[in-house]
């Protein structure tokens, strides 16, 4: 096995917002470790904090608390500027390839628009501007004919390849991705999945891959972390967690996933109650009011994450 | 909901204060000299100074802006420089006028509006639509003065059905002086209620409840009316609220065409005269009564929407704060 | 199952088209389809292939303009939907026949009670009912679904997403339809969700034994509910078939290419197989075979006519002329 | 939408009850047994501005207020002739001294007797007052002689005195009432006229009724109701449908509307109104007398009379109308461009000079300004009309700002001093009235003679003098002499048109 | 539906935009009324600086006071005013104010109002707050009156005219553009453009504003039409713009004595004041269907 190098390190991230109800804990207390050319999956229900989690970390979000190490330095108080520098090595792949695309800007602009605010290319050579474009969107796999077009032009995969390029752009370290699929069809989601895995294959990136999507995560990712109402609820390796999931979320979580195979044996755990948001939640285990194996214990206080096996942790009472 | 209502109560204060403020020192701006303006070009030197001093111009600005607030609170809105008569009282005497033109003018412009626009969104595009919208705004592309004296050449004079001018005194009477003026005034906003109702119903037409309402087999009608129009209807009242303040505005030009003896007939007549006590008294009354109707309509808002009323009873807060 | 072979609804060379600014979209390009009592057919295929509008256009829900139902026939229950008056059209949406639509956020009305609008159906196809009938009927189906009665007078926004869904079947349920068309009634939800609507929806189904028409791009989904699978491209049924035919023996090369481009919990793939390209412009479909342009099984006869669906075997029916080369191609996928 | 409907219907309903119920009298009603109406509605552009005699001084106002109130003279309207009114009969004890007798057991609305008391009271309280006090101001003291008789001293000798006192603003109005409280006149008045004040609806309507107990009988119709119609072709409209009686003050395009509509009958009488530019003599070139009188030359009156106004009026020869005493007309003023070129080239302006000419916003006015702006141009004067409000226009004329003024005076007492010593005496530059700032001792003079000379023959000599002189100075131009119009409805009889536009209805019927 | 269009020609939304504006006749037609005024202005325009003004002198405000008030004839086909004036002339030699007017009033407002809208709506909180409260004393007067009470107090110059409809117009833009730009500042490109580093600056010009032009356009070309009636309608009031300037407005104002004796006096710029509104409310609602991508079938 070869040697790897940490690059992100996040220790103790909280993000709270205020609203008009409460506090709303959309991430609380989450640690973790990602390795250069790894790929850490997040996976989690709506409203778990999974997106936040991700813009916490690249700053698009202020942190209310926790540590950001990125390449060794503590980024949390950096100001505008040199976040801006350090912007060069993270970027971010958004979910809605509808909404995250600028509908008055060419797919050239776009692109260069990554270039031109980074200053890696200079405004005015707009030979070489040109020919990183090309190179570019000939590396995502975009024709070249499209420079020209607007994103409404296009359908759902090429404006993905379009997000994907603009971040290519600046050839990052590390690459946060939010559902950069979920909302594709599945001939252009597998595509698109190629896609990021060949790019990661040639470039060395590391990626935070947030879904909800069980199987592309277990397709991709390295490592998963399992969120639940702001909380990690449960961190291994993907083999290790597939074979023995060992909070009842996550267990609940993979045998509610339909299999598209009439022969897998389904022994689904149906869950009572629907997901709730994290506002001023109670102590104790969030996952508490609908868990089937819920004791009071559960309730008294938080549960903290426990290393179980190497490298697998759960936070739950029941797992010893 | 009581709360919220205090709350939105006490919200108006700081607006209103801004309101008499900016009415205040735009016509504190006024050149003439009011004493003059009440006594006349033949007054004496000397009498004129005594005016003065009498009604504190030759105080400062701000002290006679804040001499005039606390007379305000006390339902004092200082004497007409024309005739010497409290401004309060000429006000409260002409506004139910102008009200009954005003409500009027909103039924014209829904009875318009409404029906027009329901059916240019379900017709869209067709040339029901287009004709039905370019007849709704021939009436509100003509300025209003002008509309007013044609209706009153062809109704009155020609065809003496209406009465050309003036407020009739009692029901019978009333109605059929009310009719010239209603239409001439809601025809404005009628383009404004047409608009609304149409994108509002497009809008509508799009979600999916209304085909959900189709898919349960209701018949056209019931779905039109029970599914569409509700929820079309909602943006409207809000809008109808606004146009309140066009038709106070457009009252001006309305009741000076027909003799109504309204409150923008008592500014207009006060800006000729430069009574500038009584200009300030009339917009500073309009801006309430405007900001009143605006409460009024939201807190209707919040009872024909279940969602908005909910967030009012829960905490309090207000709309904007949910969206933020 | 109670699944008998009678036949329910069938649906004959269905043609429907959008006219709209860029040209006419052909959304549906003779779609036939049987569909029998009791049944849960899976109708699969991705965005833009045809499958609301098939399920719209079964109920002629289809917004005109700009859409138009060419030709075809719905033959149910011995008439031809397309024929009737729309009188009796009514009659038969939400007795007869329901639907669910996709979005439960605004599926519903959100200035009406969710019991007005359970009751409206109700009452719509039962005018003799009283008041208290009409409740009592409208709090029973609310209790199916798994809502508490007493939730009867709340407004949709006081409702979760799953909740709203329930709500929704409940007035779909309500007057023991005979098909049920369901619009990717779950895709909007949260999985642990999902997995408890549709559990819902399978036990309430087979109560009543209402046929389900089940419209979804996850093929997850349709291996877990369904009996027989029907994979839509392009406004074109491509292949149709048992469960397991389908997912044992795909023969359309679409819908080997669709089994390989979802990553599996069942197995491990180190790399993913997808179709390569992208849908055509529905505006502007090739002549012939409709996947002809992605298709790796591709030749010079595919793009000359619309190949026909032929029968390979038990029902399992494929619209390719291939259909030996890519069984050949599917048995060695294992 | 039926929730909301039926709420603003509720409120529609529950305002118009409100109007109902507030007033129950029928107005306009027929009194079938002596075949006349028993009110009279007559339309005006504006509304009462007071009811407070000694403050409500526009004509608008005093056209109903004049019905309320009794002066202690009067002058005839046909004749023009100083004639009793409160005071039977008066002497003249000297040039500063005027003896009035009061008609005894004349009674105020509220019953009060007015006596001597009364009328020092009110003649006082009219010398107080800012706004009419120039009407009289002439006067020194009034002493009350006995209950029924009072002295009247003029600070000098002063010829027109007995007509100011016919200004309907030196009414006599009633001291107890008054005294009580200062401000009540402006709301419910109460005087010795005719009509009794009823109900005033401001901006709407003021109803009267007729006073049985008037020294000279009760009027012959019972009620008067005056309506305000601001839109002047509005006003003939309510005319031509039957709303109204009576309508004042016409447009001018509309009287031959009215004189040929056979339901209606025009009046029309000269007026004492003139309209004039005022020529600043304080700025050049206006300072130039040949200008002032290129000018004049360049004017054709006959033209806008004929067109601008409808060929109503007269072309002004004078700054006084000839309907006043002392009237004299210098002879018409010449239109000859070619003249008026000449004197402008002897005046060193041969290629014109560009100037303003201010006018407040009334439109029948601004109209003139335009037709006048065109003549000026044809002799090469280019001329800006600004309008402006009336109170800006009034102060900055004051102030001497403007190059020219279009201005309107009214002879109120139809006697030539009120317009001569106004706007020719060097002591009355600027507000009071004297807006060209000419200052020429010999016009003062002559204005001089005519204000203390109580010999009618003297007075018309020295305003013979003076017209022809100020025809040569030419620092206003006169332009036309309005007339005064009323519209009527065919079956109004006895009416009769007060020049100034103080029209009496006390005598007036309007048949079924 | 999604289409891919890969084959045709690129088009911007504007251009989308435009397209679809080219199929509603009725749009179109205000366009080209629209278009046909502003070259009428300009070549009014072009003949004062020719002629040094002398045919706007020795036409335009001519008077023939003889001639009063004709009807149309062959050698003045809208025929006289009550000066005797050519009214078709002067109709003519109007647009500029009628049209001009209305536009520079609401390009003030529309500046005005939309920059302030947009610091509102990309900076919220308290910059918000304080513009808003702002804009809703503003919105608390009517804006009728408002104008009213302006021109009334000022005097009734052209600037002031201008200035009356400006101000009371700006809140409408601000809540306009505060409204859009609400909705565009949580789409994910403005997310992306920080995620690269872009300066707040960069993301108004470039991201923020080129979104949220399209209701202010709406807005604006209403607006116009709004602030055309309200000019016309302070005419009315004597506050308008002044004679002897020819302006639609004051000519129909002016012209309302002489209602009853030649039709042609008052409907002349009657008609003219209304098409050009017509004009701009059928733009208006065209732009708004041709550029709310919402309302495409």
């Amino acid at each position: 096995m070869q040697e790897t190098r940490e690059l992100l390190r996040i220790e103790h991230l909280k993000k709270y917002f205020s609203t008009p109800s409460g506090i709303l804990h959309a991430v609380d207390d989450v640690s973790f470790v990602l390795d250069e050319g790894k790929t850490l999956g997040v996976v989690g229900e709506s409203g778990c904090g999974k997106s936040t989690l991700g813009r916490t970390i690249l700053r698009l979000h202020e942190p209310t608390d926790g540590k950001i190490f990125f390449d060794g330095q503590d980024i949390t108080g950096l100001d505008k500027k040199r976040m801006k520098a350090l912007r060069r090595d993270m970027q971010i792949i958004f979910q809605d390839p509808f909404a995250s695309l600028n509908p008055r800007m060419t797919v050239g602009q776009t692109i260069s628009e990554s270039l031109i605010i980074q200053g890696l290319v200079d405004k005015q050579d707009k030979r070489s501007l040109d020919k990183r474009v090309a190179e570019l969107m000939d590396l995502v796999g975009l024709a070249p004919r499209l420079i020209n077009s607007y994103p409404h032009e296009l359908d759902g995969g090429r404006r993905q390849r379009i997000g994907i390029a603009r971040v290519l752009a600046l050839n990052p370290k590390f690459i946060v991705c939010d559902e950069p699929v979920s909302a594709l069809d599945v001939s252009i989601q597998a595509q698109v999945l190629n896609l990021m895995q060949d790019l990661q294959d040639s470039f060395g990136f590391s990626y935070l891959f947030i879904t909800h999507d069980l199987s592309v995560v277990k397709h991709l990712s390295d490592e998963i972390i399992v969120m639940y109402l702001g909380k990690m609820v449960e961190k291994a390796k993907t083999s290790r967690l597939f074979a023995n999931p060992l909070h009842p979320y996550t267990q609940a979580l993979l045998s509610a996933i339909p299999v598209p195979d009439p022969d897998f044996p389904v022994n689904r755990i149906l869950l009572e109650g629907e997901l709730s948001s994290p506002i001023n939640p109670a102590p104790g285990c969030r996952f508490a009011k609908r868990c089937p194996k819920a004791c009071d214990k559960c309730r008294e206080a938080d549960i903290p994450l426990k290393e179980v096996e190497p490298d697998h942790f759960v936070a739950c009472t029941l797992v010893r | 909901m009581w709360k919220y209502i205090l709350k939105r109560l006490l919200m108006m204060i700081p607006v209103l204060l801004g309101v008499t403020f900016i009415v205040f020192f735009i016509l504190a701006m006024t050149p003439g000299d009011p004493a003059a303006i009440i006594l006349g070009d033949q007054a004496s030197a000397e009498a004129l100074e005594l005016k003065r001093i009498e009604l504190g111009l030759n105080d400062p600005l701000l002290i006679r802006y804040f001499n005039y607030l606390l007379n305000m609170i006390r339902g004092d809105l200082g004497t007409s420089y024309k005739n010497q008569i409290s401004v309060a009282a000429q006000v409260i005497d002409k506004f139910p006028n102008t009200a009954i033109l005003a409500v009027a003018g909103i039924l014209v412009a829904l009875l318009i509006g409404i029906p027009i626009g329901i059916l240019s969104a379900k017709k869209q595009y067709t040339a029901l639509d287009n004709t039905s919208m370019v007849l709704s705004l021939v009436g509100v592309s003509m300025p209003n003065f002008w509309l007013g004296l044609l209706l009153s050449l062809l109704f009155a004079l020609k065809l003496g059905w209406l009465p050309s001018q003036g407020m009739g005194e009692e029901f019978i009477p009333l109605l059929k002086s009310l009719v010239l003026p209603a239409i001439t005034l809601g025809t404005g906003a009628a383009a404004t209620v047409v608009r609304m109702t149409r994108s509002s119903l497009l809008e509508v037409i799009r979600q999916d409840y209304i085909s959900t309402a189709r898919a349960k087999g209701l018949p056209e009608k019931i779905v039109t009316k029970k599914h569409m129009l509700k929820n079309a209807l909602i943006p409207i009242v809000t809008a109808v609220g606004l146009q309140f303040g066009q038709l106070l505005g457009g009252a001006m030009l309305t009741e000076t065409v027909f003799s109504w003896p309204g409150l923008g007939r008592l500014m207009v007549d006060s800006i000729a005269s430069k009574d500038i006590p009584m200009v300030l008294g009339a917009v500073i009354f309009m801006a309430v009564m405007f900001s009143f109707v605006n409460l009024v309509v939201d807190i209707v808002y919040a009872f024909i929407d279940p969602r908005i009323k909910s967030q009012y009873r829960k905490a309090g807060f207000t709309k904007k704060e949910v969206r933020a | 199952m109670t699944e008998t072979n009678q036949e329910l609804i069938r649906i004959e060379d269905l043609f429907i088209d959008y006219e709209t600014d860029d040209g006419i979209v052909h959304a549906l390009n003779g779609v036939s389809l049987t569909l029998h009592v009791g049944e849960t057919l899976g109708l699969v295929g991705e965005t833009g292939a045809g499958k609301t509008t098939l399920a719209k256009g079964i109920l002629r829900l289809i917004p005109d303009p700009p859409g138009k139902i060419k030709e075809g026939k719905i033959w149910f229950e011995g008439k031809d939907l397309l024929e009737l008056p729309e009188h009796a059209m009514q009659e038969i949406r939400g007795q007869s026949i329901s639907m669910i639509f996709q979005d439960p956020m605004t599926s519903l009305n959100p200035v009406m009670t969710v019991g007005e609008q359970i009751q409206e159906v109700i009452r719509n196809h039962n005018p003799e009912l009283d008041k208290e009938e009409l409740h009592a009927w409208s709090c029973a189906m609310l209790e199916k679904v798994g809502i508490s009665a007493d939730r009867i007078d709340e407004y949709p926004h006081q409702f979760s997403g799953g909740m709203k869904q329930r709500v929704i079947i409940a007035i779909a349920l309500a007057c023991n339809p005979k098909l049920l068309l369901a619009d990717e009634p779950t895709t909007a939800l949260d999985v642990t969700i999902q997995a408890q609507v549709l559990d819902m929806i399978r036990t309430l189904k087979q109560e009543l034994n209402t046929a389900m028409m089940l419209i979804t791009h996850d093929l997850g989904v349709v291996a877990q509910n369904c009996n027989r699978v029907a994979i839509i491209y392009a406004g074109e049924i491509v292949e149709i078939g048992d469960l397991r035919q389908i997912f044992k023996r795909p023969t359309h090369p679409y819908t080997i290419g669709l089994l390989e481009s979802i990553p599996s919990l069942a197995k491990d793939v180190e790399r993913l197989n997808p179709v390569k390209g992208m849908m055509p412009d529905p505006t502007d479909l090739p002549p012939g075979c409709k996947f002809a342009p992605r298709c790796k099984f591709v030749c010079e006869r595919c793009a000359q006519r619309v190949p026909d669906l032929i029968d390979i075997g038990d029902g399992h029916m494929v619209r390719c002329i291939n259909s030996k080369d890519t069984q050949s191609y599917a048995s060695t996928r294992e | 939408m039926k929730r909301t409907l039926s709420v603003l219907l509720l409120l529609i309903a529950s305002c118009t009850l409100a109007f109902a119920g507030g007033s129950s009298e029928k107005t306009g009603a027929a009194s079938g047994a002596t075949g006349y109406k028993d009110t009279i509605i007559f339309g005006q552009g504006a509304d009462v501005t007071s009811f407070d005699p000694h403050i409500g001084k526009e004509t608008p106002a005093v056209a109903v207020t004049n019905h309320i109130y009794d002066t202690l003279v009067d002058v005839d309207p046909v004749t023009g002739e100083v004639v009793p009114q409160i005071a039977e009969s008066w002497e003249q004890l000297s040039d500063t001294e005027y003896r009035f007798h009061i008609r005894k057991g004349l009674k105020f609305h509220n019953g009060e007797a007015l006596t001597a008391d009364d009328v020092k009271f009110s003649l006082d309280r009219a010398i107080a007052s800012a706004a009419v006090s120039y009407i009289v101001d002439f006067i020194d003291n009034i002493t009350m002689e006995d209950e029924y008789t009072v002295l009247v001293t003029t600070k000098a000798p002063y010829a027109p005195a007995l007509r100011n006192l016919a200004v309907p603003f030196a009414a006599i109005v009633p001291k107890d009432y008054v005294s009580a409280n200062p401000d009540i006149l402006k709301t419910a008045p109460v005087g010795s006229g005719p009509y009794k004040f009823v109900s005033w609806a401001q901006n709407d309507n003021c109803k009267l009724t007729a006073f049985d107990e008037y020294y000279a009988g009760a009027p012959k119709t019972k009620n008067i109701v005056m309506k305000t119609i601001p839109e002047a072709s509005q006003r003939t409209i309510a005319l031509e449908t039957g709303e109204i009686d009576l309508a004042y003050d016409l447009l001018v395009s509309d009287l031959k509307r009215v004189k040929n509509n056979s339901k209606l009958t025009l009046f029309e009488a000269p007026s004492l109104t003139c309209f004039y530019i005022s020529m600043n003599m304080k700025k050049a070139p206006f300072d130039n007398k040949l200008v002032r009188q290129a000018i004049n030359y360049a004017i054709d009156r006959q033209l806008l009379v004929d067109t601008v106004n409808s060929g109503t009026g007269a072309p002004a020869d004078a700054i006084i109308a000839p309907a006043v005493f002392g009237y004299y007309s210098p002879g018409a003023i010449e239109y000859n461009p070619q003249k008026a070129k000449e004197l402008l080239g002897q005046a060193g302006y041969p290629n014109g000079f560009s100037c303003t000419l201010w006018v407040n916003n009334n439109q029948s006015r601004v109209e003139m300004c335009q037709a006048i702006q065109e003549m000026l141009r044809e002799v090469g004067i280019t001329c800006k009309v600004e309008v402006m409000e009336f109170g800006t226009f009034i102060s900055r004329t004051t102030a001497g700002e403007h190059d020219m003024g279009y201005f309107g005076w009214v002879t109120s007492t139809k006697d030539a001093d009120y317009t001569y010593y106004s706007l020719e005496h060097s002591s009355q530059q600027g507000a009071a009235g004297n807006r060209t700032f000419l200052a020429d001792p010999q016009v003062d003079e002559l204005v001089e003679i005519g204000r203390t000379n109580a010999d009618s023959a003297v007075r018309l000599k020295a305003y013979k003098d003076l017209a022809i002189l100020l025809k040569d100075i030419a620092n206003n131009a006169p332009i036309l002499y309005t007339a005064i119009t009323a519209g009527a409805s065919s079956k109004v009889e006895n009416f009769t048109l007060d020049p100034i536009g103080y029209h009496k209805l006390e005598g007036v019927q309007v048949r079924n | 539906m999604s289409t891919t269009r890969t084959q045709r020609k690129q088009r911007s939304l504007w251009f989308e935009a435009w397209r679809r504006l080219k199929k509603n006749k009725l749009a179109m037609a205000g366009l080209l009324f629209l278009a046909l005024l502003v070259v009428i202005a300009i070549s009014t325009i072009i003949i004062d600086i020719a002629t040094n003004k002398s045919y706007y002198n020795d036409h335009v405000i001519k008077q023939n006071l003889r001639l009063r008030l004709q009807g149309p004839s062959k050698d003045h086909i809208f025929g006289l005013d009550e000066f005797g004036r050519d009214i078709f002339l002067r109709m003519l030699w109007a647009v500029r104010y009628s049209l001009f007017m209305g536009t520079i009033a609401i390009a003030m407002s529309t500046i005005v109002g939309g920059i302030l809208g947009a610091i509102a709506g990309f900076y919220g909180k308290r910059t918000d707050n304080i513009i808003m409260r702002f804009m809703d004393i503003l919105l608390a007067i009517p804006s009728m009156l408002l104008a009213t009470a302006i021109v009334a107090a000022l005097g009734t110059s052209l600037t002031n005219v201008l200035m009356a409809i400006a101000i009371s117009y700006i809140p409408t833009f601000a809540r306009t553009v505060r409204a859009s730009v609400l909705t565009i500042k949580d789409q994910e490109f403005i997310e992306a453009a920080r995620a690269l580093g872009a300066s707040d600056l960069r993301i108004i010009g470039k991201y923020i504003l080129p979104n949220s032009l399209a209701p202010l356009i709406v807005q604006a070309s209403l607006g116009v039409a709004g602030a055309i009636l309200s000019i016309a309608g302070l005419s009315f009031l004597g506050l308008g713009i002044q004679p002897p300037t020819p302006e639609w407005g004051s000519m129909l104002s002016n012209a309302r004595s002489y209602i009853r004796d030649g039709w042609h006096i008052t409907v002349i710029p009657g008609l003219g004041i209304m098409l050009t509104i017509l004009a701009l409310n059928v733009l208006g609602d065209g732009l708004r269907d041709a550029l709310d991508p919402r309302l495409k079938n």
